[in-house]
C-alpha cells in the first residue's frame, strides 16, 4: 500500500539514485528538475486530450447520445485522431493581422496553464514545487491568461475576436476578486499558503475535517468553483467564446494546432482549477484505503465532470449580468464568509457552527432579495376560449 | 424561492439522463442513437426516394411507352425522354432515352401518381452519393429499370394491390377483345346468314 | 361583417371624392391617392381593420396591381381586399406603412418584384434581390439571362480562367456583342418587355 | 422611418466609437443564411439592419410556371419544418378557388397532420432558442428525440419525413391506418411526460429566465400594426389565432383554448410555445378519437390525381390563410382559367414577423439580438422565399 501511494516518488528517486552512481551531482539536480517538468508536460496535454473525449462522452449521454466511439474501443484513440487532424490543417493567418500577437498568442496562453500545474499537491509528497506562497502563485499565474486572449483578439483584427477579448478581460478582473476572497477564509484557518500545508490541515477524522463541511468552507468552495469555472471560460461563462453570439470570440481566427492549443490551455486551465478546488476544500490527496494520487484525481475529475454537467444544462449568462453576478452576488457574500471565518477561528463547539450558519445564509437570502433582477418573475398565462 | 432552485432541478434532469442512458431502452431515457452503416431503422413502405423504372420479367419489356406525361409533370423537369424508332421511323411504345438527373430530382413522387402505365415509382434506395455529380448522379435508362419483383420486396402492399388492378384491367381488356371478337363473328355470322352464301366460284382452268 | 357592396356605399359615404369599383369580391380603388384616406378610414372606423395581413404586388399585362388584405384582429373579421392600379411605366402608389407598420417589407418586397414605387416608404430598397439587380423578375416580360448561351464577357472570362471556348460559341457571342443584345431566355408566349 | 436616436448611459463626453458588424451570413446563430448588420455601442445595439435574400429563388415565380398540383412539393420548402401545415393553406387557397368540398375524413387527417406539425415546429424552435443562449445543444437533442417519433409518422403516412406533399386538392394523398393512429394515440401519451422534462429542464431555470424576461418586449399595439401574428403576437396578449378567427377546416368542432402572454418579451414567446403545444395535444386527442371514417378524396378532384395538368379552376382569386406554426401562413392565388395560376403569392409569417426586429433589439445587447431572433422564430427557406 504504502509503495504504491508513493510509486511515483519511488521511482523518481530511483531513477535519481541511479544516475548518482555514475554522474556528477550539479547534473543529478538538474535531472531532478527535468523529471519533474517533463512529467507535467505529458500529464497536461495528456490530460487534455483525454478531458475532450471525456466532455463529449458525457455530455453525449447527458443527451442521449452515444458520442465519439468510431475511433478505437470506445472512441478511446479518438483524441489521437482530432490531434492529427489539427496538426494537418492549414494554418489561417487573417489579411491584416497583427503577425506577432496572433503567432504568439496561443504560445502563451498553454505557459500559464502548465506553470499552474507547479504548485498542485498530487498525492502524499508529490507536490511538484512546494512553494510556501503556492495559492497566491497559482492565482496569479493563473490570471495572465486574459492577457495571451487578449492578444490573440486583438491580433486577429476581428471584430467578433475584439468583443471576445474585451469580455474576457473584464470578465477576469471581476471573477478574480471574488475568487482570491474565497480563498481567504481557508488560509485564515490552516495558517499557510502554501498548499501542501493546506491539504494537511484537513486531515483527521475520516474526511470530515474538509473545509467543504463548514458553512464557510462550503460557501467558499461554492463561490470559488463557480469563479473557477468564469476563469477558464466554460459554461456558463464562456463568454469570451460565446458560440452563438461572437462566432468563437477571442479564436475565431484560428485554426490547426494554434485553435488546439487554446483549447488544450482551456482544458488544463480546468483541469488545474479543479485541482485547486478539490486540495483547498475536499481534502486534497487525502482519503481512504486508495492511493494518494488516486484520491487527488479522483476529486478532481469529479469536479470537472460537474463543470462538464453545466456545460451540458445551462445557457450562457449574459455579459451584464455576469458582471452584476460578480460584484452584486458573489463579492459581499465572499466579505461577508471572510467574517464568518474569523467569527469561526474564535469560537468553539456548537455556537460556532450556530453564529456562521446563520450570517451566511442571512446575507445569503438577504443578497437574493437585493438583487431581484436575477430571481425569476412569476408570470401568469391567461386562456382565450 | 432560493436562488439557483431551478438550476439544479436542471442538472437533475441532465443527470438523470446521464445515468438512464446506460440502461434504459430508447423511449424511457436510453440512447435514441442508431449507429447508422450497421443499423438501420425499417423502412416504411411508402418511403419515396428516387424514381425507377418498372419492366415485367426482363428488362426488354418495360412498362413505359414513352408517352412524356411524367416529363411533362415533373415540377423541376428532371425527366428527360426520346421515343425509340424503327428502321422504318415508325415510333415504337418505348423509350430509347429515360433520363432522370438524380441531382434537380426532388423526390416528390408527381411522376408515380401521374403515369397512367404504372411504370415508373418512387424507390427506396438512397445511399447514391458519389463524387461524380454529372456522370454518376445522371441516371440514364438502364440504370433505373428495376424488376417487377423488386417492387414486391420494397413496397408489398401497394405492388401487389397493383399487379391485381392490372390483371383485371387486363382480365377485362381480355373479355372486352373477345367480347368484340366474338360481336364481329356473330356479325359476320349474321351477314353471312342474311345473304345466301354464293355459289363456289367454279375452279380455274376447270 | 358587411358585404363588399356596402362597404363600397359606407366607404364612398364616408370620404366623398373616392370611387370605388367591384373587381370579384374585391373593392378596387379608382384613384391611387386616395389610398391612404380609405386605408385610416377602415382602420379608425368602426370597421375596426386594424391588421393588414398581405400587401402584393401583381402584373395584368396593361396595368400593375398592388392587392392589400385587412383583416380585423380587434372584431376578428375580414377581408376587405383592396386594390389599386397603376400604370406599368412609372408605377407609384402611396404606401401605408405610416398606418400599418406591417406593410413595410411586404411593400419592399412589391417594389423588388414588380418595380411598384411606394411613395413615402421610408426605405425603400430591394429586399431579395441584391444591390445593383437590373429589371423587375415578377413582371410577366421579364427575361430571365439564358443560361446556355455565352456573352462576350463570358468568353472572356473563360478564356481568362484557360477554358478553350470553341469557335461557333465564340461566334455566336460576338455576334450578340455586335448586335448590343443580351443573351436572354424568351418563353414562348411570353409578352416583348416594355 | 423615424430617426432612432440612443444614448449610452454615463458614457458623458468619452470620445467613443460605434462598432459595425455583420451577423452572418456564416453565423452560427442566424439559422440560415441571415444577416444582421448591427451597429453597436460597446455591446449595446444602436441599430440593426435585417439582410435576406440569401436563399430567394423566387418560389412564387417557379409556381407561376407550374401546373397548380406541382407547387405542392414547392410549398414543402417554404418552411420545411412544417411541410404539413404549408400544403394546408395552399390546398385551402386552390380549394377555395375551384370551390372544392373536402371530406370530413380528410378534414380530420390535415387536422391531425397540422397538429403534429405544430408540436414538430415548437419543440424544435425552443430547442434552437436556448441553442442561442449557449446551451450546448442539450435541449436540441431532446427536442429532436420527440420530434424524430413524429417525423417517423410522417415517414409512414407521407413517405417522406420533412418534405411531405401529402396533402391535395380536395383531399389527402394517402389514408391513415389504425396503426398509424394507434401510434399517433401513443406518442400523445408519451408528449406530456417529455414537455414536464423539458419544461423542469428549462422554465424556471434562473439563468434562462435572467435572459429572457423583460427582453425584447413588443408591445400588443405594435405587435397589430406590424402585422405579427402566431405565438409571437400571442405572447404580447392579443387574443387572434386564426384557426379560431377563421374557423377553417374543422377546427370549430375541436374544444382548445388560446394561451396568451401579458408581458410580449422572449421569456412569453417561449412559454406561449410550451402551452400551444399542450391545447396541440388536446386537438390531437379528440382528433384521434373522433375521425370519422370515409373518403379521402373529394369525387370531384379524382381525375386530376393522375393528370395535374388537366385541373384549370375557374377564374377568379382567392386568399387562403392557416395558422401555421410560426403565425399566418397565407396564399393569395390568381387564376386565369389556364393550368398555371396567373398570380401566386405567399405570405410568409417569418418574413413579416422580422418587420420589427430592429425596434425590439435596440438599446440591447448583442447577445439579446440573436435571441430575440431565435425567439421570432424564422426559417430562411420561408423568409426569403
Amino acid at each position: 500500500m504504502e509503495t504504491l501511494d508513493q510509486i511515483f516518488v519511488l521511482s523518481k528517486k530511483g531513477i535519481l539514485d541511479f544516475l548518482g552512481t555514475f554522474l556528477p551531482e550539479w547534473v543529478v539536480t538538474l535531472a531532478c528538475v527535468a523529471i519533474t517538468i517533463k512529467a507535467i508536460a505529458v500529464l497536461g496535454p495528456v490530460t487534455m486530450m483525454y478531458l475532450t473525449l471525456m466532455e463529449r462522452k458525457v455530455i453525449g449521454r447527458m443527451q442521449n447520445r452515444i458520442g465519439p466511439n468510431r475511433v478505437g474501443k470506445w472512441g478511446l484513440l479518438q483524441p489521437l485522431a482530432d490531434g492529427v487532424k489539427m496538426l494537418t490543417k492549414e494554418d489561417i493567418v487573417p489579411h491584416g493581422a497583427d503577425a506577432v500577437s496572433h503567432f504568439l498568442a496561443p504560445i502563451l496562453i498553454v505557459i500559464p496553464s502548465l506553470l499552474a500545474f507547479a504548485v498542485i499537491p498530487f498525492g502524499r509528497g508529490m507536490t511538484p514545487v512546494d512553494l510556501n506562497v503556492g495559492v497566491l502563485f497559482f492565482i496569479a499565474v493563473s490570471s495572465t491568461t486574459t492577457i495571451a486572449i487578449f492578444m490573440a483578439s486583438w491580433g486577429s483584427r476581428n471584430k467578433f475576436s475584439v468583443l471576445g477579448g474585451m469580455r474576457s478581460a473584464a470578465q477576469m478582473i471581476s471573477y478574480e476578486v471574488p475568487m482570491v476572497l474565497s480563498v481567504v477564509p481557508v488560509i485564515l484557518i490552516a495558517g499557510s499558503l502554501s498548499t501542501n500545508d493546506i491539504v494537511l490541515a484537513q486531515a483527521g477524522w475520516g474526511g470530515l475535517k474538509w473545509f467543504v463541511f463548514t458553512p464557510w468552507g462550503f460557501f467558499a468552495f461554492i463561490i470559488f468553483f463557480l469563479c473557477g469555472v468564469a476563469e477558464c471560460n466554460r459554461s456558463p461563462f464562456d463568454l469570451p467564446e460565446g458560440e452563438s453570439e461572437i462566432v468563437a470570440g477571442f479564436h475565431t481566427e484560428y485554426s490547426g494546432m494554434k485553435f488546439a492549443l487554446f483549447y488544450m490551455a482551456e482544458f488544463m486551465n480546468s483541469f488545474t482549477v479543479s485541482g485547486l478546488a478539490a486540495t483547498l476544500f475536499l481534502g486534497g490527496w487525502q482519503g481512504p484505503f486508495l492511493p494518494s494520487w488516486l484520491w487527488f484525481f479522483l476529486k478532481t475529475y469529479a469536479l470537472i465532470f460537474v463543470m462538464i454537467w453545466f456545460r451540458g444544462t445551462l445557457p450562457r449568462i449574459r455579459v451584464d449580468q455576469l458582471m452584476g453576478l460578480a460584484w452584486k452576488f458573489l463579492m459581499p457574500l465572499t466579505l461577508v464568509n471572510i467574517l464568518a471565518a474569523g467569527l469561526w477561528y474564535f469560537t468553539e463547539g456548537a455556537a460556532r457552527w450556530l453564529i456562521t450558519a446563520s450570517i451566511l445564509a442571512g446575507s445569503f437570502w438577504l443578497l437574493t432579495k437585493l438583487n431581484r433582477g436575477y430571481t425569476p418573475e412569476k408570470r401568469v398565462y391567461l386562456f382565450a376560449e | 424561492m432560493i436562488f439557483g432552485t431551478g438550476i439544479l432541478q436542471g442538472l437533475m434532469v441532465t443527470l438523470k439522463n446521464f445515468v438512464t442512458s446506460y440502461f434504459k431502452a430508447p423511449d424511457e431515457g436510453g440512447i435514441f442513437t442508431v449507429e447508422y452503416p450497421e443499423k438501420r431503422l425499417p423502412e416504411k413502405e411508402r418511403f419515396r426516394n428516387f424514381p425507377f423504372l418498372l419492366y415485367d420479367k426482363n428488362p426488354e419489356n418495360l412498362r413505359c411507352v414513352a408517352c412524356d406525361i411524367c416529363a411533362k409533370e415533373c415540377p423541376p423537369k428532371c425527366i428527360y425522354i426520346v421515343r425509340e424508332f424503327d428502321k422504318d421511323g415508325k415510333p415504337l411504345k418505348r423509350p430509347a432515352v429515360f433520363d432522370i438527373d438524380f441531382t434537380v430530382c426532388m423526390n416528390c413522387g408527381i411522376c408515380e401518381e401521374a403515369c397512367p402505365f404504372d411504370a415508373i415509382y418512387m424507390d427506396h434506395e438512397f445511399e447514391i452519393a458519389s463524387a461524380d455529380r454529372h456522370a454518376k448522379l445522371l441516371y440514364h435508362r438502364d440504370d433505373l429499370l428495376k424488376s417487377n419483383e423488386y417492387f414486391h420486396k420494397i413496397r408489398p402492399t401497394d405492388a401487389s394491390a397493383i399487379d391485381a388492378r392490372r390483371r383485371e384491367a387486363e382480365e377485362k381488356k381480355k373479355a372486352a377483345e373477345a367480347a368484340a371478337l366474338a360481336a364481329q363473328k356473330a356479325k359476320e355470322a349474321a351477314a353471312a346468314q342474311a345473304k345466301p352464301p354464293e355459289p363456289p366460284k367454279p375452279a380455274a382452268g376447270a | 361583417m358587411l358585404s363588399t357592396a356596402d362597404l363600397k356605399t359606407k366607404i364612398e359615404a364616408a370620404i366623398p371624392g373616392t370611387t370605388l369599383k367591384l373587381v370579384r369580391e374585391s373593392l378596387l380603388l379608382e384613384n391611387p391617392n386616395d389610398l391612404l384616406k380609405v386605408a385610416r378610414f377602415l382602420k379608425e372606423s368602426d370597421l375596426g381593420l386594424d391588421y393588414l395581413s398581405s400587401v402584393t404586388g401583381a402584373d395584368y399585362l396593361t396595368y400593375l396591381e398592388s392587392v392589400y388584405h385587412f383583416y380585423s384582429m380587434a372584431q376578428k373579421s375580414g377581408p376587405v381586399v383592396l386594390r389599386v392600379r397603376t400604370d406599368r411605366q412609372n408605377p407609384q402608389i402611396p404606401s401605408l406603412t405610416a398606418l400599418y407598420r406591417g406593410a413595410e417589407f411586404q411593400e419592399r418586397e412589391a417594389y423588388d418584384m414588380y418595380g411598384i414605387v411606394y411613395e413615402g416608404h421610408p426605405d425603400l430598397r430591394r429586399v431579395f434581390m441584391w444591390e445593383g439587380f437590373e429589371g423587375w423578375p415578377m413582371r410577366k416580360d421579364y427575361q430571365q439571362e439564358d443560361s446556355e448561351t455565352l456573352e462576350m464577357a463570358d468568353v472572356a472570362w473563360l478564356e481568362n480562367q484557360g477554358v478553350k471556348v470553341p469557335e461557333p460559341i465564340k461566334a455566336k457571342a460576338e455576334e450578340l456583342e455586335k448586335q448590343g443584345k443580351r443573351a436572354l431566355a424568351q418563353k414562348p408566349g411570353q409578352p416583348e418587355p416594355q | 422611418m423615424t430617426e432612432k436616436t440612443f444614448s449610452l448611459h454615463g458614457a458623458g463626453d468619452m470620445d467613443t466609437q460605434t462598432l459595425e458588424i455583420n451577423i452572418g451570413p456564416q453565423h452560427p446563430s442566424t439559422h440560415g443564411v441571415f444577416r444582421m448588420n448591427v451597429v453597436l455601442d460597446g455591446e449595446t445595439i444602436v441599430s440593426l439592419k435585417p439582410v435576406m435574400g440569401y436563399l430567394h429563388r423566387n418560389h412564387e415565380q417557379i409556381a407561376e410556371n407550374m401546373s397548380y398540383t406541382g407547387s405542392m412539393p414547392y410549398t414543402d420548402r417554404l418552411d420545411y419544418f412544417n411541410s404539413m401545415s404549408n400544403n394546408f393553406g395552399y390546398a385551402m387557397a386552390v380549394e377555395k378557388l375551384a370551390n372544392i368540398e373536402v371530406p370530413e375524413r380528410a378534414h380530420y387527417i390535415r387536422i391531425i397532420m397540422a397538429e403534429l406539425t405544430r408540436l414538430v415546429n415548437h419543440v424544435s424552435v425552443i430547442g434552437f432558442l436556448l441553442n442561442d443562449l449557449g446551451a450546448f445543444f442539450t435541449p436540441v437533442l431532446y427536442a429532436f428525440r420527440e420530434r424524430e417519433k413524429i417525423l417517423d409518422i410522417f415517414e409512414e403516412v407521407a413517405g417522406a419525413r420533412m418534405m411531405c406533399n401529402y396533402l391535395r386538392f380536395g383531399g389527402v394523398k394517402y389514408d391513415l391506418s389504425p396503426e398509424v393512429l394507434a401510434r399517433i394515440a401513443g406518442i400523445l401519451k408519451k408528449f406530456p411526460k417529455f414537455l414536464e422534462e423539458f419544461e423542469t429542464l428549462l422554465t424556471k431555470n434562473e439563468i434562462l429566465c435572467m435572459r429572457c424576461q423583460n427582453v425584447g418586449v413588443l408591445p400588443a399595439e405594435l405587435a397589430v400594426s406590424a402585422s405579427v401574428t402566431g405565438p409571437m403576437l400571442r405572447a404580447s396578449g392579443v387574443n387572434y389565432d386564426i384557426r379560431k378567427a377563421d374557423n377553417y377546416s374543422l377546427y370549430e368542432r375541436f374544444k382548445f383554448r388560446v394561451p396568451l402572454g401579458q408581458k410580449g418579451d422572449v421569456y412569453d414567446r417561449y412559454y406561449v410555445r410550451i402551452l400551444e403545444m399542450r391545447e396541440s395535444l388536446k386537438i390531437l386527442e379528440q382528433a384521434v378519437k373522433e375521425i370519422p371514417a370515409g373518403d379521402i378524396m373529394s369525387k370531384k378532384m379524382v381525375p386530376f390525381l393522375k393528370s395535374p395538368r388537366n385541373f384549370k379552376p375557374p377564374v377568379g382569386e382567392a386568399y387562403a390563410r392557416v395558422e401555421a406554426p410560426k403565425g399566418e401562413l397565407g396564399y393569395y392565388v390568381v387564376s386565369d382559367g389556364t393550368a398555371q395560376p396567373w398570380r401566386y403569392h405567399v405570405r410568409a409569417p417569418s418574413f413579416i414577423n422580422l418587420t420589427i426586429l430592429e425596434d425590439l433589439c435596440i438599446g440591447q445587447k448583442v447577445a439579446d439580438a440573436i435571441i430575440i431572433l431565435g425567439s421570432v422564430d424564422i426559417v430562411l427557406g420561408e423568409l426569403d422565399r
